[in-house]
């Protein structure tokens, strides 16, 4: 089983990378973006097929490590 | 007079920090009752933080002057003079240390990372530009369950941000203690060089001057931040996540560069860097320190988000953010440098002569207040205090003594607080900017900067040692910044002054308060005997969780100037066949020292007794030997005594240290005793000979303590430890200690 | 020889960079802003600069690689000028491809700062003529996204045509093979993580960054 | 317009984040990951209702300016 998760910083909290990598799009003609977020993206392989109890386990990996709760929210997909 | 505006209530008030005798003064001043605005307004004016409510009827008593301070506290740092730079004009140096303890313990990262963009903002506010950062931190237990994690984390923004800025972080002190296992302390300083006949000030300002905002956007970033440092701890601080600020490196550095470009033309009238309290402290200090008015229109300010309130735009503690009042008509020199660097610029309100603070914001006036009962009439409190009860001094011959020295020595330079700190400081640029020449990780009782272009280098230190000051804070008091004055000497710097960041917990506690109060008065007595004024400097209180208190910590930042790079002194340069001597008295104080936390795992016993006439003879004797070249090396004697500093000079020279022991005081006294105002020596024989005549004609006490040579430390030809062994634990220790850490990416 | 250090938002050694050029050459380089289109004339050594060029966002040296100065930069080392990339300058040149591989995060994910042994492994270069081949320095790092990458193919061949110049004495980084530096193929673009502009003096503690120099810029 | 970019290692680049967080995740006691990988995400809002045109756009930023061809792979989702 693959899990992907998400992570991104919540509403309101300031994105440093996210407006640099705005502000550069701009220097290279792209008028069109109007603003840019960067979040992670985390790919786990896991063992195991029961997707309910695998949620269960990777939200918990989320919560105490993957994000940092202060200034991040995480999604989770899994396929 | 209506009590309270539409929408307002005793609970907001009370929410605001504010209690019923500040309120009381606020009705009086307004002659009506305040909006919200005008409340949060005065409410981060009189926090704690900014108004410094419990602290400044005795940060009074701290001498502030001296020959060579140029500007004292009251400004956004401190400036002294350190005489000619390249080109023959005046330079000054430029410092300052701050605390940012509450965040960091809520986002060690962001909250570490933040108070250096902060500190770094109070300097070049000023038209210096920053040469080095130093860090004290003190963290909780080494084996409580949030250590590894803070200190992970703190470690990381400090470097992250600094690196990113290119300012080096040359070096610091870091403590490990139960008593901060709920409340780390990080004390973050800046220093900075600039020509001393171009200096900018908060004062300074005129009526009819645009004000123009620099930096990035606002936000509603840590919102009531500034009354949270200055809120107790309590376990539902931690849902108050959200007022974390997150900093950007990459703007503050193009706003050091673009600011420093702007100070290099006549345009500006007065400038300010947004710290806590951004727009309104700012704006307030400015408008207060120049006797005007101020009118801004909130429509102008740059925003990040949608639909901000003047309330919370005038309280956003968005990082990176300066205010400067520019001459009229030059605004374009402003816009002109600012779009260069990509940072935003707005000109957001001008100044008046009304000796009013008005705000408007969609065409409506929100705020319209004096400026002057905002710092003129923030409370101040005589706090009551009593004196906590001074320990009593512990004999040496009461504590047991261990069968091998060298066995002891080990386990002491392996302890949390002696063992190296490489794990701290190879994640931190100790050489960008190419005028490091002593940093962490060099054999120097203080960190090396040259400035720039000249033979010259400021020396610069952090110390305290909150054992003491819990044992005994006016001794503890003293002790700090006669450490600090000792750490400098020992490189062959002339001590200048210093800078401070006083750590304790609720000053509403009356032995808390009186903690505070015995470590200023202790300070003050260093400084004034000493000539070692205090230039800058932070309080932070109310560090506490559940009602228990930090240790008491005054860190002190201590700078100086080595007139001629020529002359200084290191610990590491000892050769075969030198002299070991010492400067100063060996008594064997064992209370409160490393020793016996260590080997006998308790801290009582009263704080070494530091005589300050002692200090200065002493050091001023160093300081000339270093001048007249006759050491090989030289250190000071700290924690964990003669034994411990001949370790560490072992370890740097790569030769063992041949110690002998005699006399009345017990050999564990000898070795591990934290008398004061001491220092040690290596020297060659004919060197050694000279020194101790002219100790002699000084009437310094100098002794022999002992002979360079082997692989080993010994004591009297026994108790060996090989330096092999002392170097691995000494280094094992914080890698062992990290490694077990679970790390999250990034 | 005439230089030009390059300087981009966020660049934070450029001005030692500058000095260490001037302490070799006796005349100062110019300092060319990131918005230039074009190199002073008669440039003929280019340095680009360590430092955090854009906050290192996104990825190290990326932003940096496409503005407006770079293609000028391309353009100079098409000519068979030297050109020198410390650091985040190496960063630039091998996200502006003149420089093969990449820089990924630090094998340990923290930044490193010490002064770290390096073998000179190729002396026959103008950058290094005036080491002795095998020659061990010690030069300091500082950085977070050091650890060199390439495909095998790729690092096969470069150690092949003798384009490996520095390696490191004790890997801090994770780096392919241990490598410290290299040099493009016609041997005028070089890029390295360690700092040589800060061994250039005694107040450094150590002036073995200073052959680089004057390999490249002749006198002293 | 909102354009969702994630920028991924290609196989065989070594991917130290990745291997550090599952490294973390095993000492936690998350055994059941048995590869973790982490690449970024980037979101634009974009001016504009073209889709088609759009993709050829954000097409070119991500070959010009958002991965490296050298180490990286990109997918682009659009809405
Ligand atoms: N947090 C830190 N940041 C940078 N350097 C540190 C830190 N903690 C300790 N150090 C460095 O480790 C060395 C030893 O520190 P310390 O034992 O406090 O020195 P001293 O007793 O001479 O004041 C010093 O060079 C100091 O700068
Ligand atoms: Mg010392």
């Amino acid at each position: 089983m693959k899990a992907k998760i998400h992570v991104y910083l919540k509403p309101g909290v300031l994105d440093p990378q996210g407006a640099a990598v705005a502000g550069a799009l701009h220097n290279m003609g792209y008028d069109e973006v109007t603003a840019a977020r960067q979040g992670k993206l985390i790919e786990l392989d896991l063992t195991g097929d029961d997707v309910e109890a695998a949620r269960k386990r990777v939200d918990e990996m989320c919560a105490k490590l993957l994000s940092n709760p202060v200034i991040e929210s995480y999604s989770i997909e899994l396929a | 007079m209506t009590q309270y505006a539409e929408g307002i209530t005793a609970e907001i008030v009370k929410e605001h920090g504010i209690n019923d005798a500040e309120y009381a003064v606020i009705l009086d001043r307004l002659g009506r009752a305040p909006n919200l605005v005008e409340l949060g307004i005065f409410s981060v004016m009189w926090s704690e933080h900014c108004s410094y409510k419990s602290s400044r009827a005795h940060l009074g008593k701290l001498p502030t002057k001296g020959e060579k301070v140029i500007q004292g506290p009251g400004e956004n740092a401190g400036v002294i003079d350190i005489g000619d730079g390249p080109n023959g004009k005046k330079m000054a140096c430029i410092f300052k240390m701050e605390s940012h303890n509450h965040p960091s313990f809520i986002e060690p990262y962001q909250g570490a990372a933040t108070g250096v963009g902060g500190i770094l903002r109070d300097v070049f506010t000023m038209g210096a530009r920053p040469v080095a950062l130093m860090n004290a931190l003190r963290f909780g237990a080494p084996e409580h369950k949030k250590t590894r994690q803070l200190v992970s984390g703190v470690v990381a923004g400090i470097g992250g941000y600094g690196n990113c800025v290119g300012v080096p972080t040359v070096g610091g002190e870091t403590n490990f203690h139960a008593g901060y296992n709920g409340n780390i302390l990080v004390n973050a300083m800046a220093v900075g060089l600039a020509e001393a006949d171009n200096i900018f000030y908060a004062r300074g300002a005129e009526p009819g001057q645009p004000i123009v905002y620099v930096g990035s956007k606002t936000g509603r970033d840590g919102i009531h931040g500034a009354t949270m440092a200055s809120a107790e701890f309590d376990d539902q601080s931690e849902e108050k996540r959200p007022t974390v600020q997150v900093g950007d490196p990459f703007v503050e550095k193009k706003l050091i560069e673009a600011c420093l470009e702007l100070m290099a033309t006549d345009a500006i009238a007065a400038i300010q860097d947004m710290g806590a309290a951004g727009l309104t402290s700012s704006s307030v200090e400015m408008a207060d320190k120049g006797g005007i008015g101020i009118a801004l229109d909130m429509d102008k300010v740059p925003q990040r988000e949608t639909g901000m309130t003047t309330y919370e735009m005038m309280l956003s503690e968005s990082q990176e953010r300066m205010l400067v009042i520019m001459k009229p008509g030059r605004e374009d020199v402003a816009y002109e440098i600012f779009k260069k660097w990509e940072l935003d610029v707005a000109v957001i309100g001008e100044t008046t002569d009304t000796g009013r603070m008005v705000l408007t914001h969609k065409g409506e006036v929100v705020c319209d207040i004096p400026v002057a009962p905002l710092a003129d009439d923030a409370p101040k409190y005589e706090r009551p205090y009593f004196a906590p009860e001074v320990r009593a001094q512990l004999n040496a011959k009461d504590v047991a003594q261990p069968s091998h020295m060298g066995e002891v020595l080990l386990k002491i330079m392996s302890s949390p607080d002696m063992a190296s700190k490489a794990w701290i400081w190879k994640q931190y640029d100790r050489h960008v900017m190419a005028d490091t020449t002593a940093s962490s990780e060099d054999p120097s009782d203080a960190a090396i900067v040259r400035v720039h272009g000249t033979n010259k280098a400021l020396a610069i230190t952090t110390d305290c040692t909150p054992r003491y000051c819990f044992a005994n804070p006016f001794e503890g008091g003293k002790q700090a910044v006669a450490e600090a004055w000792r750490n400098l000497t020992a490189t062959g710097a002339d001590p200048i002054a210093i800078t401070d960041c006083l750590n304790f917990g609720n000053p509403e506690r009356e032995e808390i308060m009186g903690q505070f109060v015995g470590c200023i008065d202790g300070m003050a007595e260093a400084c004034a005997k000493l000539d070692f004024p205090v230039v800058s400097g932070n309080v932070s209180l109310y560090n506490e969780t559940n009602g228990v208190a930090i240790p008491p910590t005054p860190a002190i930042g201590g700078v100086g100037l080595i007139p001629d790079m020529a002359k200084r002194a290191h610990f590491g340069g000892m050769r075969e066949g030198d002299i070991l001597l010492v400067v100063g008295e060996t008594e064997g104080a064992l209370g409160a020292s490393v020793y016996l936390k260590v080997i006998e795992g308790r801290e009582d016993g009263g704080a070494p007794l530091v005589d300050l006439d002692a200090e200065k003879a002493h050091g001023d004797f160093v300081r000339g030997q270093i001048r007249a070249g006759r050491l090989s090396a030289c250190h000071d004697l700290s924690d964990g005594g003669l034994a411990c500093a001949a370790a560490d000079m072992a370890l740097a020279s790569d030769m063992g240290i041949k110690l002998a022991h005699e006399g009345n005081v017990p050999m564990h006294g000898y070795l591990f005793g934290e008398d004061q105002g001491r220092y040690l020596l290596a020297a060659a024989k004919e060197d050694a000979i000279a020194i101790l005549q002219d100790a002699k004609a000084d009437d310094v006490p100098v002794h022999v303590v002992g002979l360079a040579g082997g692989t080993a430390v010994t004591v009297n030809g026994a108790h060996p430890l090989e330096l092999d062994r002392l170097r691995a634990a000494w280094e094992g220790w914080m890698p062992a200690l990290m490694d077990q850490l679970v790390e999250a990416a990034e | 020889m005439k230089s030009a250090v390059i300087v981009f938002p966020g660049s934070n050694c450029d001005r030692d960079a500058h000095d260490a050029i001037e302490k070799v050459t006796g005349q100062k380089p110019a300092m060319v802003w990131h918005q230039e289109s074009e190199l002073p004339e008669g440039t003929q050594f280019v340095m680009v600069p360590g430092g955090f060029s854009y906050g290192d966002y996104l990825r190290c040296g990326a932003m940096a690689s496409r503005s407006a100065i770079m293609p000028a930069i391309v353009a100079h080392a098409a000519t068979g000028a030297p050109v020198l990339g410390v650091c985040n300058g190496f960063q630039i040149l091998t996200e502006s491809g003149l420089l093969p591989g990449a820089l990924m995060r630090n094998a340990g994910l923290k930044f490193v700062c010490e002064k770290a042994p390096l073998t000179v492994e190729n002396a026959n270069t103008q950058f290094t003529s005036r080491y002795e081949a095998g020659a061990q320095l010690l030069v300091p790092i500082a950085h977070h996204d050091g650890n060199y990458f390439a495909d095998t193919e790729t690092l096969d061949r470069i150690e092949g045509e003798g384009q490996v110049v520095f390696r490191y004495g004790r890997n801090p980084n994770g780096s392919a093979r241990d490598i410290a530096g290299i040099i493009n193929e016609q041997g005028n673009v070089m890029g390295m993580m360690p700092h040589p502009e800060r061994a250039v003096d005694d107040g450094h503690g150590g002036t073995d960054g200073l052959a680089l120099f004057e390999s490249l810029l002749g006198s002293a």
